[in-house]
Order: structure tokens, then sequence, then C-alpha cells
């Protein structure tokens, strides 16, 4: 008995202190990935995944708690870098990539609120009081927080529209035979 | 000489852990999605095996037999087991950060993969020697990692197959071990002649 | 004259007039010398064993192919399965009763072939699949060999009686004619502890026309030869996998029996008997399941070889190939991984060439 | 000795397809008259697109500057034929997708007025660079096809010092016949045009590399270069894809060129015949880009063969000029290897459209893919050595970066592996698809950061302005204590006080 509790104390004893000093030579120190991940989202603190803004958003994601698929400015290709990186995997068939968005002014409606220009997080929307605003095609995420705002419902959000150099061949329909 | 190599055959090909004992299926069928991922799990298996077998050895002769604690020893293999598995943890995680959250949880389940204990004790129930055992639980280590290769290999391939709503996921990949473990069973016979 | 031509459809807008179907077609071509030859040499029974098991494979494709609610005909057009069938036959012992021919058909196709999602998704060879399983699982019968009794001549089964031997197996009366193949014979000899140089002089002679035990296939290795040399003419097979199969074989046979001739058989009976011929030039070389790069092949057929050598020469079963073709098929994957052609403008390491000046 | 060097030097990779070119490449060139229309679109390049320097109903004559090149990446555009400019409108592009692009449209007046040329008449004792700026002038592109501007070709040459210029005479793609048209009638341009390419370049040597299905290309170049030791005429084996740059620098002088270098940081530089005589038009004669040799073939064809047509003309109305025998089942602009389907014939000719192919229904039928027997035809078949089944099968799961690894951005998308595919896989669209969508993704990845620029832009400028405001609403509350002081001297002492 005495033998026995004896020997895995010991036992215990020798292991742990190989370990401790082994954790002591190995030690590593931990990245913060949230700073990383942070860069890697859009920026424009838009507020569509539900959390304030982008690093509130990227210290989720670090703890698990946001799934990678969070950001739909991103679309697509952000999931799946943040996958890679956070070494998940994704179903990205779900993601909804109706393509990325872009606001649009329908310009019979629009009041000159300036309303809309406030709340963009980029500057894409231009215009002055009493003038008709326009979005910069370039410059605007697709947040669609504009939208929201516009009290005539003179903004809506519109594909970006397709091109000849932005277009591309669709995969070919697998035949199953 | 010819002794040594036929059971090093024999542990790593004919009686190999996972397809002919049936034991460590739960890496096998767990992180096999990737060949370099399995790869790093045979590797990091590879060294837990081998080194907690010594351990493990050394403590049967020399503590368990010589003062007749024979009933401690599952215990205290767990605990060798254990040491060894937070040691490589540590090692991946300096070495490697990428392969760390490849394996994620399936690194510190080396502690409870049956491969490493059976492996353990097959050792100690064939009363074999020192050098022998750990070229025993060498061998039986590195046929661990070559099936978990060679199965992520064909993995890597089924994820390209149409493979019908019926088999699709562990169905065939269950199917696909099956294969393998037949295709193995063609070495047997080999150590015993 | 304006008119629409609707969806764009991509270039190259012309093609071969090749399809999988005349591929299967050719090889079934070159396949059947030999195949006509094991049916004249076994007599009725072989025949109809080889009609049994094609016919077991095409129902296991039809069937799996409707349980998917998807058409089987075009799918049975490619005579993929058909091939399959009729490699599986040839590598039966001729003799065998028909529930071996049904269960081997109907587990190549469905479990070997039809699981993984057909035609070119399987991991392993669905003929060496099944007839593994067939081996494993009926060892007595799988290893029942009939000596030669050519069709017609006086003491071989005529059709009726053929048909009876596969359907309620083979009657008292022809209990004489069960034989071993050579390479069963060798082995079990030497388990008695009779060396092959004593052993041999009694074994079931060995000849390039193949008038010896066997199964269909293996029997008349110079059929099957001229077989595999018309397909490499046919540019349907290359000659990197048949060649470095034969040499995995026959360079550890040399070497082996030069150091101790009492132990181990010489390099023409490993070549000659068994599988040896047929593995090389008709199953190793099935496209799904071989590797893509000429070095991967290489690679692959001298496994398979040397595979074959080891099982044959110190495992339990007297004959490797299906065996060594499987572990290669499943190697395949990890080879055509590492083993890629070169890239045009880079390094064999995928490496972008360093420019010159 | 001929067979055996034939054996040796016929590469491994490749196909063989029949190449139809004969009767229409036989057939006497034919010169179609300027059409009343011209669609002049302004995108014929590689590049930026042009900028249009003429107005809806001005009078502009043939060869006339009509839209200068805007860039570094460009090329300019002349009018095609004389006549007044109508519309600056859209017009349907020579493209799948069926998407319109922009064009100057130009109702000719029948009379073909040429503008005053200013020929260079001794280019080899004018400097390299003045070749350069001609040809840009000119609106000279690569008219094998790629569309590539030539000038900026003729700089980058000029700055690596290259030695060799090869003069791309192979025509690999079945069906067409214009280079092989513009060889054997016009021989001594496209020699004239590759020594002025040499003296622009500065190049030591020409190895003009024509397949050996057109010897009477390779009599006619020979007899033109007789006299220039520097100009040598190379007949290749036909197979292709050997009009590619890469596989015809690698089978000509046995260099290849790396996978992340230009072929002119190897010391050689491709153009193809036609961009040869292009050249010594724009230079000897004065006279911009404005027409060109186009083969028209096909079933459907009443009269294949070649015309010398002005760019911009509907296809429709060369459709009508050789007449067709049957509706055509595909319309395709180049050849059937890798040429573009059209989706309708109200397309104009552009630079680069070196023939319009018009199937019967015969030749455009297609069978339905079957599933990858992985037979290995396309790894023998593909030119740059990678492995088409295995970039497909990942693309079809969606495993883009998959077929990435597998150097799918080296693809040249020649087509040899659909063409051999047994199962007829529509490899080249995978490769298309997935390097769309790599594009794309990139796409996003940039307005990713654009955006965040962006973000951080308005934060700045929102803080800077709090700050400003803030500023300015201290320095009026400054202001007004100032003036409160003022009012009451002795406080404010006190306060400094406890400020203190």
């Amino acid at each position: 008995m005495l033998m026995s509790v004896g020997s895995l104390a010991a036992m215990g004893l020798a292991l742990g202190s190989v370990l401790g000093v082994a954790s002591r030579y190995l030690a590593v120190e931990e990245n913060p990935i949230e700073a990383e991940l942070q860069a890697m989202l859009p920026g424009s603190q838009c507020g569509q995944c539900g959390y304030v803004g982008c690093a509130q958003a990227a210290a989720a994601l670090a703890k698990g708690e946001a799934p990678v698929t969070l950001c739909p400015p991103g679309g697509k290709a952000t999931a799946e870098a943040l996958a890679a990186k956070l070494g998940v995997k994704v179903d990205l068939s779900k993601v909804s990539d109706s393509g990325p968005q872009i606001a649009e002014v329908t310009e019979e409606i629009c009041i000159g609120c300036c309303r809309c220009m406030k709340v963009c997080p980029t500057d894409a929307i231009i215009g002055a009081a009493k003038q008709i605003h326009n979005v910069i095609r370039e410059a605007c995420t697709g947040c669609s927080s504009c939208v929201d705002v516009c009290p005539t419902e003179a903004l809506g959000m519109m594909p970006i529209p397709v091109t000849l150099q932005h277009w591309t061949w669709p995969k070919p329909a697998s035949a199953h035979n | 000489m010819k002794e040594f190599a036929l059971m090093m055959i024999g542990a790593a090909l004919v009686n190999n852990v996972i397809l002919a004992r049936f034991l460590g299926l739960c890496s096998f069928m767990g992180v096999t999605t990737r060949v370099d991922t399995a790869a790093g799990m045979g590797l990091a298996t590879t060294f837990v095996i081998t080194v907690s077998s010594m351990a493990d050895w050394a403590v049967q002769t020399y503590l368990l037999d010589a003062y007749g604690l024979g009933f401690l020893r599952t215990v205290t293999f767990i605990l060798i087991i254990a040491s060894a598995v937070q040691f490589t943890e540590m090692t991946i995680k300096k070495v490697s950060p990428t392969l760390f959250q490849m394996l994620g949880i399936y690194l510190p389940l080396i502690t409870t993969n049956c491969a490493v204990l059976g492996v353990a004790l097959l050792l100690v129930e064939g009363r074999m020697g020192f050098l022998s055992a750990t070229m025993f639980a060498f061998a039986s280590s590195v046929g661990y990692s070559l099936v978990m290769i060679i199965f992520a290999g064909l993995r890597e391939r089924l994820v390209l197959a149409d493979v019908p709503r019926l088999f699709a996921g562990p169905p065939i990949a269950f199917i696909v071990a099956g294969m393998l473990a037949m295709a193995f069973m063609g070495f047997s016979g080999i150590a015993t002649s | 004259m304006s008119q629409s031509y609707g969806i764009a459809v991509a270039a190259p807008h012309t093609t071969t007039s090749n399809n999988p179907g005349r591929i299967m077609t050719l090889v079934m071509l070159a396949l059947a010398p030999a195949t006509l030859y094991g049916f004249w040499l076994y007599g009725w029974p072989a025949f109809f064993l080889w009609a049994i098991t094609i016919a077991a494979a095409m129902s296991g494709e039809a069937f799996s192919l409707r349980w998917q609610n998807r058409s089987a005909a075009p799918v049975l057009q490619d005579g993929s399965a058909i091939l399959t069938g009729w490699l599986l036959a040839v590598s039966l012992p001729p003799w065998a009763p028909w529930w071996i021919g049904v269960f081997g058909g109907l587990f190549a196709t469905m479990l070997g072939k039809q699981a993984f999602g057909g035609l070119g998704q399987n991991l392993f060879n669905p003929a060496m699949v099944a007839r593994v399983a067939l081996l494993i699982s009926f060892p007595v019968q799988m290893t029942a060999w009939v000596a030669p009794a050519p069709m017609f001549s006086a003491g071989a089964p005529g059709m009726l009686e053929g048909l009876l031997i596969v359907l309620k197996g083979v009657p008292h009366s022809f209990d004489a004619v069960t034989s071993a193949t050579m390479l069963g014979f060798g082995k079990t000899e030497l388990s008695r502890g009779i060396n092959l140089l004593e052993s041999l002089p009694h074994a079931p002679a060995l000849s390039f026309i193949g008038n010896r035990p066997g199964s269909l296939g293996e029997t008349a290795a110079l059929l099957i030869l001229a077989g595999g040399v018309a397909m490499m003419f046919l540019r349907i097979i290359t000659w990197h996998i048949p060649l470095s199969m034969l040499a995995g074989i026959a360079i550890p046979a040399a070497i082996l029996h030069a150091v101790d001739p009492s132990r181990y058989l010489d390099m023409g009976a490993h070549i000659l008997s068994g599988g040896a011929m047929l593995g090389a030039f008709f199953i190793a070389t099935d496209y799904v399941t071989s590797p893509n790069s000429p070095r991967g092949q290489l690679i692959f057929g001298f496994g398979c070889g040397a595979l074959t050598y080891v099982i044959r020469t110190w495992a339990g079963y007297p004959e490797g190939v299906a065996f060594a073709v499987l572990l290669m098929n499943s190697m395949t994957p990890i080879i055509d991984t590492y083993f890629k052609p070169r890239i045009y403008g880079r390094d064999s390491k995928g490496k972008p060439l360093q420019t010159t000046n | 000795m001929g067979f055996l060097d034939r054996f040796l030097k016929t590469p491994s990779w490749g196909v063989h397809p029949e190449d139809h070119k004969r009767p229409a490449a036989d057939v006497a060139l034919r010169i179609f008259p300027t059409p009343e229309r011209i669609f002049m679109p302004l995108n014929q390049h590689v590049g930026g697109m042009a900028r249009p320097i003429v107005m809806v109903g001005q009078k502009v004559l043939k060869g006339q500057l009509i839209a200068e090149a805007q860039g570094n990446i460009s090329a300019p555009i002349h009018a095609s034929a004389s006549g007044t400019i109508s519309a600056i409108g859209e017009v349907t592009a020579p493209h799948p997708s069926g998407l319109p692009f922009k064009a100057i449209t130009i109702d000719s007046d029948g009379a073909d007025r040429w503008i005053d040329t200013d020929p260079l008449v001794d280019p080899f004792s004018a400097a390299p660079e003045e070749i350069t700026k001609r040809t840009a002038a000119a609106g000279v592109v690569g008219l094998g096809g790629a569309t590539f501007p030539a000038a900026p070709k003729f700089a980058l040459g000029k700055r690596l010092k290259v030695k060799t210029l090869i003069v791309n005479g192979g025509e690999c793609e079945p069906y067409l016949s214009s280079d092989d048209r513009v060889m054997r009638d016009f021989p001594e341009m496209v020699i004239d045009g590759a020594r002025l390419v040499m003296h622009a370049i500065g190049a030591t040597e020409a190895l003009v590399g024509i397949e050996d299905n057109k010897p009477e290309a390779i009599a006619a170049m020979r007899k033109a270069a007789a006299a220039f030791p520097e100009v040598k005429i190379r007949p290749l084996p036909a197979l292709y894809p050997m009009g590619s740059d890469r596989q015809l620098i690698k089978v000509l002088t046995g260099i290849e060129v790396p996978s992340d270098a230009r072929a002119a940081e190897t010391g050689v530089l491709v153009h193809n015949v036609s961009t040869c005589a292009a050249v010594h038009k724009a230079i000897r004669l004065g006279q911009p880009l404005v027409e060109r040799i186009i083969t028209i073939n096909g079933g459907a064809i009443a009269n294949p063969g070649n015309l010398f047509a002005p760019l911009g003309t509907m296809i429709g109305d060369l459709f009508a000029f050789v007449g067709l025998k049957e509706a055509p089942s595909r319309l395709i602009l180049g050849g059937p290897m890798m040429g573009t389907p059209l989706l309708h014939d109200r397309i104009p000719i552009v630079k680069g459209a070196s023939g319009i192919l018009a199937f019967n229904a015969v030749e455009a039928h297609v069978p339905d893919a079957g599933p990858c027997i992985r037979c290995g035809s396309c790894t023998k078949a593909c030119p740059m050595g990678l492995l088409p089944l295995e970039m497909a099968a990942r693309i079809k799961v969606g495993d883009l970066e998959g077929a990435e690894a597998y150097a799918l951005q080296d693809c040249i998308s020649c087509g040899c592996c659909a063409y051999v595919c047994p199962s007829h896989i529509p490899l080249v669209q995978y490769f298309s698809h997935a390097k769309g969508e790599l594009t794309a993704a990139e796409r996003t990845k940039l307005r990713t950061d654009a955006t965040k620029r962006l973000a951080e832009a308005k934060a700045a400028r929102i803080e800077r302005e709090n700050r400003e405001k803030a500023e300015a609403a201290a320095r009026r509350k400054a202001e007004r204590e100032a003036a409160k002081a003022a009012a009451a001297t002795p406080a404010t002492t006190e306060k400094q006080g406890v400020s203190a």
C-alpha cells in the first residue's frame, strides 16, 4: 500500500518536474491573433455582423464565439481567409455571396437630406444639402448602412454590374452520367 | 538480427496497429483528411509511443515487477503516456503552430489513443527485452503512421469523388478502410515463416 | 441575318472521336485471344463462369444506378462494367462454382466502384478488390485449380456437363483433375520441408503457352503479352507500368534465386506464373487507380512487382498480384502528389526557373 | 537523318487536330469592299480603352485618328473608312458574354479617301525610338490574337537588350490561314517588317518559324529573305500549339522562359508575321492599322477563304459577301482550339480577329461530358506540363486554391487537354472559370484593403473635424472669457492664480 502510493507519488513528482522544466524551455509567446483577424476584416465598422465594430468582431472571432462567415461585406473571400487563419472548416456554400453589392441612389426620390452621407463609413456618398446624392462605386463597401437611414427609400442595394472585365465563365454544369 | 527484422515487419505491416488490431481508430478517422496533418499526427504518435514504451518498460521491469505492483500497471502507464503527450504538445506548439492548430483536439487526445496504451501493454505481455521492446514500439508506430498517411492520401482523393449520398462521408471512409485492411492481409504469414 | 446562338460554349470547339467506350472495347479485344485460349484449355465450365461473372458485374452496376434513380443503359454502354467482370473472371479458378462469380461480380461493381460514385472515382481496382474479398472469404474454392482439359478432348466436360459443374460443383468423376498451381505447389512443398530442387520436377509443368493449372488469364502468358503489346501500339497504355512491374518481380527473383535456388523460384517461373503477366498489362495499368506521371507509374509498377514477389515468397498466400495491386492502389494518391511532371518554366519542385540573363 | 532528326526534335506535348486549312488557304485573297457602316470599338487591344477625339457628325478620312491611346499600355484607333461619324455608342463585344462595349460608328461615304500619309523614307538610318514611336502612333498591336500593343513590347525588348526576334508564322490553329496568306502574298512586307522590328529593338537575328504544313509560305518567305542573312526561315513540325510563344521559343531556341518571367527577359521577343507586316505598313507607307486579312471558314460558309477587310466591319456583312450554305450552328472568332464563341453576327471585327468560323451542325456537335477516367491523355497533351485532370477535379468540388497549387495560373488555355479528353470534359471552361473566380477574389481583397483605407480616412476626418470643432469652441470660449475678463479684470487674475 505504502509502496504503491509512494511509487506513484514519486513518479508523479518526477514527471511533473520534467514537464515543468520543459514548459519553461518550450514556452511560446501567444501571438495575439486578434490583431491579425482585425486586419483581415474590412474595417468599415458597419456593424452588420452584430458587433459594434470590426475590432469587437475580431475579438469574438478569436474567442471562437463568432462564425467566420459573420462579415457580409467581406463575402466569401474574407470568410475563406478567416477560416484559413483560424484553422477551421467552413461551408462556404451557405455564405450568401450574392456577389458584392453596392448602394445606388434613385435620383427621382432623393431629397438631398445628407443623412446617408453622415453614416457612410467610407465617405462613398457625395452631395450637399438639397442636392441629389450620388454613390462612388469604387468606394462603396456595400454595408447598406445608408439604406437604413434614407427617409425616402431612395437608396437601394444592387449587385455590382457585370462588365467585360469582370465577366467570368460559369462553372460547367456537371453532368451526372 | 533476422528476428528483429521479422518482428519489426510483423509489428508494422502484418499486425498493423490500425488495420489488424483496430487500435487508434479515432485518430485514424479524425485527422486523416489531409496528408500533412496525418503525417504530423503520425510523427507525434510515433514519438509518444516510442518514448512512453521505453519508460513503461523500465517502470514495469524495475518498479512494478520488482515490487509486485502489477495492479498499478494501467495507472502508471497512463501517467507516463499523459506526460509524454504533454511534452509532445509543448514541442509541437513551439515548433509548428500550424500543425498544432490542425491537429487540434486530437493532439491531447493521443493520451487516450488506445494505440499507445495498446502497444505498451502488448510489449509487456510479450515479455520482451528493452531493445526489442523499443524496436517493437517504434515499428508499431511506424506502421501506424504509414497507414495514417496512406489513408489520408486516399481521403484527399475521396473528397473529389461523386460519392452517392448513401455512402458519402464516414460510410465510404470505412469502406475504404476495409479495403485497405483487406490489402494489408496480403502480408499475413510473413513474420511467422 | 442576325441570329442568336444561345449560351456560349467554351473553347475548344473541336474534339477527337475517342471515348471511354472505345478504350474499354479495345482493351477487351486485346484480352480476347487469351480468354478464348483459356476457354479452349479449361472447357465449358470456364466459359460459363466467365459469362456469369460478367453478367453479375453488369447487374451490380445497373442495380446501383437504378437505386440512385439514374438511367443505367448509357453507363453500361461504356463497357467498364463488362471489363471489370471480365478481368475478375479471368483471375478466378476456371471451374469455380457459379456463386463465386456472382458474389465477385456484384462486389466488384457495387462496392468496388459504384459506392465511390462510379467510373473514375474508385480508389481500388474493382476487379482486384473483388478477387481479394473472394480469396479471403472463400479460400478453398479460390484455390481449387484444375489441370487443363481442353474443350472437345477426351474426358473434358461437354457443354451441358460444364454448365452443371459451374452450377452444382465438380462431380466425383472429375476429382482426379484438381491440382495446384506451380506457385502454390512450391509453397506447400516448402512448408512441408521439401526444398524446391526436389519438389519442382514434380510440379505442374510450366510453359509459355500455358498448358497448366491456373486461372483463365494466367496461363496464356504469350497471348497476354501480345494483347499488352497491341495496347501499347494503340497508345492505350504506355510501357512504364508493365515493364516496371515485371522488373519489380524479376529483379528480386533473379537475385534470390542466384543466392539460394533451393528456396527461391527462378525469374522465369515468377514472371510466367500466376497473374504476373495479366497484372502487369491489364490490371495494374487501370487508368483510374494508377498514377499519371511517367515517374509515378514507374514507381507504382515496380512497387506492384516487388510486393507481388514479397507476398508470393514470404507471406501466407501463394499468389500476391491482387494484394500487391491493391496496396499500390492505396499509394497512388500519394505518388501522384509527390511525382508530378515538371511544369514548363519551373523546376521539378514547382519553383520558377532562374532567368539566365 | 531526317526522320531521326524529326523524331528527336518533335516535342512530347501537343495534339494533331485535323487542320481543315485547305481549300480556304489556297483561295486567292479577296478584297472586301468597305461596307456602308463601320463600328470601330475603342478597346481592340489589351490595356486602357482609347479616348474618342471626334464628335458625332464630324467628317473623317480613312486612317484618321479618331481615338487616342490612354495610359502606358494602350493603342490609338483610326478610322477604317472615310465618311461621317454617326454615333459614339455601344456595340456587342466579340466576347462570350455578349456584353456591349464602346465603339465609334462611321457611315462610309464609299470613297475610301486616305488621309495624307507620312512615310519614313530611310527607317534604318532613323533612331530605333522613331520606329517605336511611329508603330505606337499607327495603333499596331499583336495580331496573333493577344492584341498586346506592339510599341511597349519594342521598348521592353530594347531595354532588355533582346538579341533574337522570333517571327511567329506558326498559325497552328486549324481552319485559319490569314497568316499563311500574308506570308504567301506579301512575304517582302513581312521580312521588311521583321527587319524594322529588329532595328527597333536592336536584335541581331530573326528566326521565322513556319509550320511545315504551309510549304508555299515557306518557299515564298525563303525567297523574300534570301537577301537578308540575318533573317532565317525555320520550318517547324506541324503541331498544336506551336504558335504559342513559350512553346515556339523553346522549339526554336531551346530557351525555356521561367514561369514568372517575360520572354524578353530571356533575350527573345516574339512577334506575329501579320504584326510585322503591319509595322512595315506603318513605317514605310505611313498607314495606321485599319485593315487586316481575315479567314472566313467553316462548314456553313459557301465560299470560304481570306478577305482583306476594314476593321470594324460587322461579321454579318462578311458573311453576306462570302455566302452562307446554311445557318451556322456555331460562330467562333479565332480558331476552333482557343477561339471565342460569339452569340450572334452583329459584332464588328477587331484588330486581333484572325478568322471567323461558321460551323455547321456536324462540326459544332459537342459530345456530352462524361466522368473523368484518369486516363492521363490531358497530361500528355499539355504543352505546359500541367495536370489538367487534377485541377479540374478540384475546381469541380470548389477547391480553387487546390487547383491553384497545381499551377493553374500557368495554364495558357490552349485547349489541348479538352481536345484529347475521351470523356469530352470542358476542361478549359473549368480553368477559365477558376481563373476568373480567383481574380474576382483578389479584386475583393483589394477592395477590402481600399475600404479599410477609406474608413481610416473617414475616421481621421471625423477626428480632425471634431478636434477642429473643439478647438473652435475652445477658442470661442476663450474669446468670451477674454471679453468677460476685459469687463472684470480682477476676477481674471484670481482665476489665473487658481489655474497656476
